[in-house]
């Protein structure tokens, strides 16, 4: 199967650079048996893998210079995601460094950046973003999780929900509404008042719920003042479906790879089942959806790079989200198809990709949600 | 009785007999975990609802099986099919000798001995016909060499129905024979499959030299091809039951329902047309359930079924974990207010495989080319 | 290519004459070359053909014995409708003879049911049904037209839209709004203060609008009585619901069977194109549409017989014409598609069934509508 | 200047010099009917946007073309695509002599010679290979005999380009070459062909003895498949430009807005899926465009781009057809609250040959499979 990414994109020697060296970061990171391996096992990840990303500096991929991170365009960025999609690698780079350690960057609190970005980046430390209050939802003006002032500081109440990587978190920035909008706070893992709870996914990872009764953070804590919560959120939410996104064009890409080479060498009637002009097109509309994808994300990549306007990020990343979602469940769906029976049983690596389509595609809002999003956010030309 | 009463007492003996705990369940339940159950139906004399009464059978007409599986299916029972009931127990009826049916339709219809099915093997799915596995008659036994895969349930079974190759020169469809073999023989191995559910009703049985008697034929030598397709028949109008898709659409209703989405109309749109889906695969299923309950054969049109169903199926399962939202990445069961549990995960995985056993749907659309709108090959 | 309702339905002596003896009725009607030369055409069918049909009894194929009429069950009808849909017949058998007169049938005046119906089923005359008030409205409760009682009568005023065969009717039976509720009224053709103007479809018919500027209609024109024309109406709307999946059927059948054929023989690469495997399951999605579409007219036909219901029916007549236009539409389609380049020529069959499908998929409400309404009638067993 | 800028100056300068009666017209219109618009853009040097600025055209890379059409279409402006701008000239600059060059690139800008396009015959359609009008030469010129046909304006064009056999002897591909050639030349007969609309643009033409001057060779004898080729991929870039969905798209949602459809969350969903249809197209076409900037060519993969925006225009014309109702069969204009004249029924039908034209999207999906996905034959 041709690359049609090497076939007709130019990349820059940056760019080929980063590609290359995550390809090969991953596949020394072990092939799917790591990944099966890992299935149910708390945290979900590897702690060894994490911190030999560090040692590469990834773990900032997306801090600007002045703290020292690699501070990488998304144009660059997702190509490194990517990496990981077709390894699904299930270290949480986009959820906890992209996204927690993000509302920590963009939040208002310069103390909390030079205590955290640090050690996050070395790998010592890492926080989880707790935000959704309800399933299927999207909304970051905080509502049911409440920030009560105190003395010196806030008390937290509520339930957030679908925190991956909850396990093995340090600490969860934690949205709450405040009388005067939507606030961030850091709160330390096993602070007195929370609990956690781990539900396991179909890939083998965990979100967690994080319940808060009455837990005290201090002034000092808050991560983003009342009021700037929301637009942090918003940020950081926009630039994990976009990271997102690039996730799960790898993801679809390996899948597709794998089933064209298996369609070509699996033989029924004396023939590769490949040569089927049926399946040929099936594997061909997934082609399409793969190639689709990867526009709609250059696309994004490029108006990420451009500007920081929220509203045009907002539409970037919806469009993004939205035809990857959709693909890559079409194309993970399509894969075990081609692959016949076989591709329905656990020893195949095929059903890997499935679960993981479906966890990326589900997580940040779905593509009929994105779509939903999308047509609200851009007027008609009409 | 009339249909009506029929239909009445039939929910009421399910509401009075079936346990409880056992509705909804998160997987499917097998014949072997649900014994107690069978044994009812057994004394009650449903165990068949499609054989004559003759046999023993229920002797219902095509409308009246569909209704009667309605009741079950509406009760959140679900139990997987017995094949033997299905499908060896017709063909017997067919083509099995006097002291063959006198022997072993009892048996089925008490459950004294459970079936599972031997057909496929790893380089024969969509090929049935390029079956490899062997069995060589010496003496008054058949010695049978080879391996099955996607055996259901071959962990649980006292017996096998199976196609084995009796002669290795004949053409690919006429060296076939079906045999009736012991499950306890020497020589066989079993080993069974993880699907992505993480359940493993599948098997792959293993033949290494094991005997079967040679009056466990069924049929004549080398014929077993024309049975191995008529029950192929049967199997695609099993596979094409309108209930495959019956049950996860009501689970997707009570869903939906929690979710308060049915007044919302982008949701509706697609829900009502799923439920239309499978209520014209209904009107299309008893169409060919007449022509078996008129005693004739169904021949290849029987692909249609399979298709509709299979891929009306997926398109539930796909709209049930849309709607669930995060949730429906989880691997747990989810509890809903009337006390049914359902994994939307699972039932999307288990909707994947549909199109393809059996006969993958690209294979029962070659053949409807074919053998119905006579498409050059 | 076979015929599966020949090769596992079964029919009776009767059916299987109203069968053979309705194909050769079309066949000798004339073939496609008939419906091209009479595209654009007022009245948009043949006068001749008309006559034809009623000598030999079938313009009242719908009304009971006590009439006169041949008073077959659905399932019978729908066999000698399906013929009619295979020769793309224009005649307007379901519009004028089963809905406009199934009006006056089941209307409560008798006077009208004995002057008119035997007019009708000689062919004679031809009342048309105005009932529509808006574009892909399916209300029956009349609310733009109303009927004002007068001195022995009424004066009815406003617009009905969609009426099919307005060309060529004699008369028009109208539903307007009183006090009381929806009444039906016979308005003869001509009638002072109304106005039809045509508009041409398609397919080469017209839809009529039936203009009613205080048109007066004594009291013994009223069809059926203030209050009891909506329950007609949804009677007869039914009824041609169901006739018109039946004409969907024969359209969709036929179309099926002339593309199979040309795939058959059209020849690419040196071999006929119909031995391609894509092409082979596009022609079998078609196929197993229309036998959805036989299965599901099978079974509302044995709805209707088996019960006057008027909630079964409805049922029964949303679930057959949800399926029938939305196969139709597809099936017609694909089957342009089928003939390539010379299905989009005007010379070429297979764009009448087209056309046809489309003004039959789109009256008595498209199968987006009767999703709904099937969605509203039929309680989920959840 | 700016993009920024120089968008708006395109916007201000189509809406001050296009004429106002031909917005959104009924029916696409021709490139003679439009003829003195055609000179306002001539005037203007904004004929070509894809040619080099060298030969007169406007230079524009991948993105400013797009947004530079967009300006057209979002206007209402709906004309034929002048196939000698977009695939004749490139392939002129290409592989034409310097004569050629000099000749016919200024006159295709002006339009003093207007174009068609002699490709496909009654029996070599998806086989485009198989054709088999031929081109002998006698002394100075070829003698053309044969039949094209789905010559899209032949009764308006002055010239044809042309593929012809000219060697019957060498394999399909390898005795085809490309030849310009006058449509008044005596020998050639016109017949136009009807389509499912009512308009006839499409024309058969009719070769019997037609003579073109050796020197209307463009490239090598028995060269033309190459080149034939390249403008297959050429035009299917054109074919699979965004903007071939986009104008129906902008009907559309005219249409849903009058009709209220914009709060009506079942349209909104089909709708907005419709919409990123097209967006994700768009984000694509410039990633194939770009390599044509790069100067590169365009191989096989350029047919997905076709199978995208034709089966997305198809599936927006479906949408139209179903939120219009009854009134979608009326083979009549829709005037609309803005003066635009909408006839679904019309984009219905011309959206259905999409998938054929070009190389159905069987033969484009047959050619990612083998070329890119490198599937076995």
């Amino acid at each position: 199967m041709i690359d049609l990414k090497t076939r007709i994109d130019r990349f820059s020697d940056q760019q080929r650079m980063i590609q290359e060296s995550a390809a090969s970061f991953f596949s020394d990171a072990g092939n799917y048996k790591r990944i099966r391996e890992r299935r149910g096992i708390a945290p979900g990840y590897d702690q060894s893998v994490w911190k030999a990303m560090a040692d590469l500096g990834w773990l900032g991929f997306w801090l600007p210079e002045k703290y020292d991170g690699m501070g990488l365009g998304f144009a660059e960025a997702s190509l490194l995601l990517e990496q990981g999609g077709r390894a699904l690698a299930p270290e949480p780079l986009i959820s906890a460094a992209l996204m927690a350690g993000g509302a920590i960057l963009h939040g208002d609190n310069e103390g909390l950046k030079a205590e955290c970005l640090p050690r996050l980046m070395a790998g010592d430390w890492k926080p989880a973003l707790a935000w959704q209050e309800a399933e299927s939802s999207q909304q970051t003006e905080s509502s049911s999780v409440t920030a009560v002032a105190q003395s010196g500081g806030f008390a937290l109440t509520g339930s957030k929900y679908f925190i991956p990587a909850a396990e093995g978190a340090d600490a969860f920035v934690v949205a709450a509404r405040t009388p005067s909008g939507t606030a961030l706070f850091l709160v330390d893992k096993g602070s007195a008042g929370t609990v956690i709870e781990t539900h396991p996914r179909v890939d083998g990872g965990f979100f967690g719920t994080l319940k808060l009764a009455g837990v005290r953070v201090s002034a000092s804590r808050c991560v983003a003042s009342p009021g700037m919560g929301r637009a942090v959120l918003d940020r950081v939410l926009d630039e994990g479906r976009l990271a997102a996104s690039a996730e799960l064009l790898g993801v679809m890409s390996r899948a597709l790879e794998i089933s064209v080479a298996y369609i070509r060498q699996r033989e029924q009637f004396g023939r590769p089942i490949g040569s089927f002009q049926a399946l040929q097109h099936r594997a061909v509309d997934l082609f399409i959806l793969v190639e689709l994808s990867r526009s709609v994300l250059a696309h994004g990549a490029a108006v990420f790079d451009a500007s920081p306007d929220p509203a045009r990020r907002a539409v970037a990343a919806s469009q993004a989200k939205a035809r990857c979602s959709d693909a890559a469940l079409k194309v993970a769906k399509g894969c075990v198809q081609l692959h016949g029976g076989i591709g329905y049983t656990d020893e195949c690596d095929i059903g890997l990709f499935l679960k993981k389509s479906m966890v990326l595609a589900t997580w940040l809002g779905s593509a009929a949600h994105h779509r939903r999003r999308y047509g609200e956010l851009v007027a008609e030309a009409v | 009785m009339d249909e009506q009463a029929f239909r009445l007492e039939v929910r009421q003996w399910i509401k009075e007999n079936f346990p409880e705990e056992w509705r909804f369940p998160p997987h499917r339940l097998s014949l072997r975990q649900t014994e107690t159950w069978q044994r009812k139906l057994y004394e009650k004399g449903w165990s068949a609802p499609n054989w004559p009464k003759e046999y023993g059978g229920m002797g219902l007409t095509a409308y009246q099986q569909i209704s009667f599986q309605q009741a079950f299916d509406a009760h959140g029972i679900n139990i997987a099919p017995n094949m033997a009931v299905t499908m060896l127990g017709p063909l017997l009826i067919r083509y099995g000798t006097e002291a063959q049916k006198q022997y072993y339709l009892p048996r089925i219809l008490s459950g004294e001995i459970r079936w599972c099915q031997g057909y496929s093997e790893p380089g024969a799915g969509s090929d049935l016909a390029g079956l490899r596995t062997s069995a060589v008659l010496q003496g008054d036994h058949f010695i049978v060499n080879g391996q099955k895969i996607w055996t259901s349930y071959a962990h649980e079974a006292d017996m096998i129905f199976m196609l084995v190759r009796t002669d290795k020169e004949a053409k690919k469809q006429e060296g076939i024979s079906f045999l009736l073999g012991d499950m306890k023989a020497p020589g066989i191995t079993i080993r069974r499959i993880k699907n992505l559910t993480g359940s493993s009703e599948f098997c792959e049985v293993f033949f290494d030299n094991v005997k079967i008697p040679k009056e466990n034929i069924v049929g004549q030598l080398n014929q077993g091809w024309t049975m191995a397709k008529s029950l192929l028949g049967s199997e695609r109008i099993t596979i094409g039951s309108p209930r495959v898709a019956k049950y996860p659409l009501q689970l997707l209703g009570k869903l939906a329902k929690e979710r308060g989405l049915m007044e919302n109309p982008e949701f509706r749109a697609q829900y009502d047309a799923l439920r239309l889906d499978v209520a014209d695969l209904d009107a299309t299923f008893v169409r060919f359930a007449e022509v078996l309950r008129r005693g004739e054969e169904l021949g290849p049109e029987v692909s249609l079924l399979k298709i509709w169903i299979t891929e009306t199926y997926q398109r539930v399962t796909d709209l049930m974990i849309e709607i669930t939202g995060e949730a429906a990445v989880l691997d747990e069961m989810l509890v809903l207010a009337d006390g049914a549990q359902v994994h939307p995960a699972n039932h999307y995985f288990a909707s994947r495989p549909a199109s393809i056993y059996g006969g993958t749907n690209e294979i029962q659309r070659n053949i409807l080319a074919k053998a119905i709108l006579e498409l050059p090959g």
